[in-house]
């Protein structure tokens, strides 16, 4: 009970700039303590008075001047004419966060593979850039059902040694045959739960350790805060029987392995 | 109405474990701490493939949600009374379950924790499906039947079954919503029971299929309704006077106060705190903080 | 399911006397107008003092309200059937009273109208409370039991009775809501007593005293659930074969599709017309426009 | 049936400036057909997305230029916190109206009495105007529980030829010995049913005609659109048993002695 609490607090929005199907804000807030890492989130009030869940985001990217502050960067969809408008330059933005466990990097240079899907593939920018600064080979398998649901390409392909592009029906396939090429230690999902499963099983298949999102932040129906179960998952038997663990206050990122897929429809 | 009944705590299935509260505010401020719903093992086996998640769909100004897996009481009286105790923090147990025996079977085995000392209150929950044992080949081991709060004489047992398992003087709660057909019925037969405080909630079955509650601001009026129907009837000698619980759109200071001047006691916030568990913290502030009304003699100048 | 029945229509009490609504857009280009409460003279007196007024408090996505006085049936006759049958236009006549002897009275004296021919259906109100008189000195001449819909039999009563006073094939409806605790038996008993459709509200009671409904799109699951529900039963064949009607939380074209997938063959517009009149023309004409699915055996190219 | 359709269409605020305890939106619409009335208002929809019913003013002037539009004046209360915030210059606002029957001027010049209070005070002052233009001699009592509620006095000043300022509570007593003094033909009151009430009791004890607002137009709880009955007003006796209108859509400007005041409770 050491850990700081997390309170809402207002951030100034300072862009919101179009992304291809998506929107970037960029967001100053008072200097974290600590730096925000790939695989976190914030959390922010709903959008309309008649609307009562609040709405997760993916964390895109951090940069902390002393003495100015720290500036999140947040790729979110562009809401559709009914969910309420995103701030302009200039409002006010409440939100809590950055929250949770982001995703571990490897202490040894190794071979890595980051899968995206949706405006989380902004994160899984995010990742890659990180695991290049340690050292990593990295191979980025984007998946999107529209060109322009890919994000940000230009930068992803700076960012990684290679990239693929996918639809989400073929991600298995591409990273399958990704992992027989390469043979990465390590494979990161970083999108909806169907992503997740898909590396967690590639990754079981060639005995690579598998970091997962286990909730799919951005989607409807969740509260982000830990308390309404909506994103609960099974553990394997091994777990102990019965056992779940609650990713968007446990995680968002568990290791691949510990979560049983099968269970979780 | 002179017992002891926190002020404000999360709603059953709000709440997580109670111990993910605790990254948002210091729980040693609140009067207690609700956990649950807590079951027996198993007890939201969807046929052996694991607890079934909530389910959350907005609605206008509310949602539509599955009831909350429950908590196995296993779990609870291994990982979550001990943390609890340590803390010196009061717990209120929400305990669901389909029987009688399903419900005191979880209550024996809380008592028998080295930590129920830390257990300060049970709430019963009697909008759930109330399940009954058929003979062998007729309908399977067990069948839903409709809510406990649609059966006053079952709630009356189940009640009296559960207040067996308890201390004498630990609060025991029941709580119904909008499932209820008859809520002055049910409410005197859950007192009948052994419940020393009634928790009303304004959530109403929606949507289908079913075992779904629409739930949050929308409902507020509802909820009101129900306290407003149960004080009208407590005060007129139908149902035994029992301090209040309100539940259902309570999201703010000012519907908190609503629910107050309308006659609850308490009230409880469940999809408030999924938007913003500090509202928990802010309710609790404001229902301490109020000065009572001066006394009506006090004229001094 | 292939009697006629309007795809829209205003609900009871939220459409004036459909002549305030004819300053909005064209009567002509919709189905029928509904109109009503219809209730027998004086049915609203509140101790002689006129007729009480319909009291609005807003609450989150919905209105709190009381019923919408009645308007008196000699008016209909004398004033509004004349006027819609010089225009053509068909008339749903929503019919209200406390006794199956006041809403006879009531279609009656519609009956027995020059222009009864412009009145196309009639709605019977199960929501609304049923009075029973009592031996003289016991409890005064009338005493409020509950809502009709409380009452399967005597729902099945009020039906038969009302069907008895109507040419055969007068299209007659029953209207019920969240009052109802038994949606299954009363809508069974309308139909047996003779309604060839149901009319399935929403609303939910709501803060006191008694007589306040929850209305508005935040009861919108409240109302699929009930249609779910009623659609499933004459699936299973424990309601007869009937077309349903939903109302309650339709307030614009995406709501008004969602009650038609959920099973529903016409929708009522309530509070959405409070806000906005224009909307029952949208919804009509979006209803309209729908292309039905193509048949499952067109294959060419 | 020959009546236009009344329809909701886009305006644009030109000016929103405070005005005492209100605020006044001026909002330019296309042309208007026939000129708007004193005692006319407009319907608005709900300002956030968990109101259901719409907000209804008083429309308190109106200029049109041929080739330009029309000019609407909207004198409103300043919104509480939570009802939701006014529109700005340059924003777009939605609204039904002119609706409704306006006051009638007298065809020959005689004494008038305006009652008015609360944010309806402007729309007493147009009408003093009128009433001024047609050569009648004006006096406005103003009613109203604070100093700076009372609407615009400067203007209020110019336009009648007295003006009375008196707390609700006094607005009868106000009324009678004014009545006393000028013996006035006829009494207008645009404001609360209080207040219509009271001027058409006096009104009635001096033989004197009254027309009055028959509904709080910006008061809540209303639909303004005459369907959901909360308007309702019990007419006498004699207008057949039982009768009531409905001003919203049948006025909002009634005479006074037609209404049941004692039924109205
Ligand atoms: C590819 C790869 C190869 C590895 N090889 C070896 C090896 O050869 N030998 C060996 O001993 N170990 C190895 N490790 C383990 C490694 O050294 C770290 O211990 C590991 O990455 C921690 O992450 P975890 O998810 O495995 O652990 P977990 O126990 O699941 O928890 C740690 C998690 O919390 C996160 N976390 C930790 N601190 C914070 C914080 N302050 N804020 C937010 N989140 C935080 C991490 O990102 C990680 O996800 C390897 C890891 C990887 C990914
Ligand atoms: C002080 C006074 C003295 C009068 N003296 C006489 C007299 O001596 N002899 C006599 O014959 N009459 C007299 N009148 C009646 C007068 O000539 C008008 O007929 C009367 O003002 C119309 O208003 P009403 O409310 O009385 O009539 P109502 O029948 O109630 O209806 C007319 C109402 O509709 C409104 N209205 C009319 N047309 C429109 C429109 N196009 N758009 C919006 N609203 C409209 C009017 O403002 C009025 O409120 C007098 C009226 C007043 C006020
Ligand atoms: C996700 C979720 C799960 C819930 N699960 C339970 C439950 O298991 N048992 C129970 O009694 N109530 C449950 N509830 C109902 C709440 O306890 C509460 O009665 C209801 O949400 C109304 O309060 P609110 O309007 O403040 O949300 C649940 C509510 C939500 C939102
Ligand atoms: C002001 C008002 C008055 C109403 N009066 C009646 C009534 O007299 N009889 C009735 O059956 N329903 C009455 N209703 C209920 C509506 O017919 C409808 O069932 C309800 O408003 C739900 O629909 P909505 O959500 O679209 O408003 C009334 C509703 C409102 C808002
Ligand atoms: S989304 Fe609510 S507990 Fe995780
Ligand atoms: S305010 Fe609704 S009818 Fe007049």
């Amino acid at each position: 009970m050491s850990a700081p609490l997390l309170h809402r607090r207002a951030g100034e929005v300072v862009a919101n700039r179009p992304l291809g199907a998506y929107r970037q804000l960029s967001v100053v807030l008072p200097a974290l303590a600590t730096p925000a890492r790939p695989g976190q989130f914030v959390i922010t009030p709903p959008a309309r008075a008649d609307q009562v869940l609040p709405r997760t985001w993916w964390v895109a990217g951090e940069r902390t001047e002393p003495g100015f502050g720290t500036t999140l960067e947040l790729v979110v969809p562009d809401p559709p004419g009914g969910s309420g408008a995103l701030p302009a330059p200039g409002d006010e933005l409440l939100l809590t966060g950055p929250v949770g466990r982001g995703f571990g990097l490897p202490t040894t240079p190794v071979t890595a593979v980051v899968a995206t899907q949706g405006a989380a593939g902004a994160a899984g920018r995010w990742l890659c850039e990180r695991l290049r600064t340690v050292g990593c080979a990295v191979h980025l398998v984007s998946c999107a059902d529209e060109p322009e649901q890919h994000v940000d390409l230009v930068l992803a392909r700076r960012s990684a040694d290679g990239v693929i592009l996918t639809e989400p029906a073929g991600a298995e396939a591409a990273l399958t045959s990704l992992t027989e090429r390469v043979h990465p230690s390590v494979l990161y999902a970083v999108g909806p739960l169907s992503l997740s499963r898909t590396v967690a099983e590639v990754a079981a298949g060639t005995g690579a350790v598998s970091q997962v999102s286990g909730v799919d932040i951005g989607a409807d129906g969740l509260c982000g805060h830990g308390l309404c179960g909506a994103c609960d998952l099974p553990l394997h038997e091994s777990a102990g029987s019965g056992s779940t663990v609650r990713p968007c206050a446990e995680g968002p990122v568990l290791r691949g392995g510990l979560v049983d897929w099968e269970a979780a429809q | 109405m002179s017992a002891w009944l926190p002020r404000v705590t999360a709603a059953a299935g709000c709440g997580g474990s109670g111990r993910e509260l605790a990254r948002f505010g210091d729980l040693a401020a609140l009067d207690a701490v609700l956990i649950g719903p807590i079951g027996p093992p198993g007890a939201d086996d969807a046929g052996g493939a694991g607890r079934a998640r909530a389910r959350l769909a907005a609605s206008p100004s509310g949602l539509v949600h599955t009831p909350a897996p429950a908590l196995p009481v296993e779990h609870v009286v291994e990982d979550l009374l001990p943390w609890f105790r340590a803390r010196g923090l009061p717990v209120v147990c929400a305990v669901r379950g389909g029987t009688a025996g399903a419900v005191a079977d979880v209550l024996q085995e809380l008592r028998r924790s080295l930590d129920f000392t830390t257990v300060a209150a049970v709430e019963v929950d009697l909008t759930t499906d109330r399940e009954e044992t058929r003979a062998a080949g007729v309908l399977g081991p067990t069948d839903r039947v409709g809510p406990w709060s649609a059966d006053p004489q079952a709630c009356l047992k189940l009640l009296a079954s559960a207040r067996e398992q308890l201390p004498r003087d630990l609060l025991l709660t029941a709580k119904l919503a909008g499932e209820c057909p008859d809520p002055l019925a049910t409410s005197r037969a859950a007192v009948g029971g052994g419940a020393r405080a009634l928790v009303l909630s304004g959530s109403v079955p929606a949507v289908g299929p079913p075992r779904q509650h629409l739930v949050g601001p929308a409902i507020g009026p509802v909820t009101l309704g129900l306290v407003t129907r149960i004080r009208a009837a407590i005060a007129a000698g139908r149902v035994p006077d029992v301090p209040l619980v309100a539940v259902g759109g309570v999201h703010d200071i000012r519907t908190a106060r609503q629910a107050r001047a309308t006659g609850a006691a308490g009230v409880q916030l469940g999809t408030a705190l999924l938007a913003d568990p500090q509202v928990l913290w802010d309710v609790h502030q404001a229902l301490t903080t109020v000065s009572p009304p001066p006394p009506v003699s006090d004229t001094t100048d």
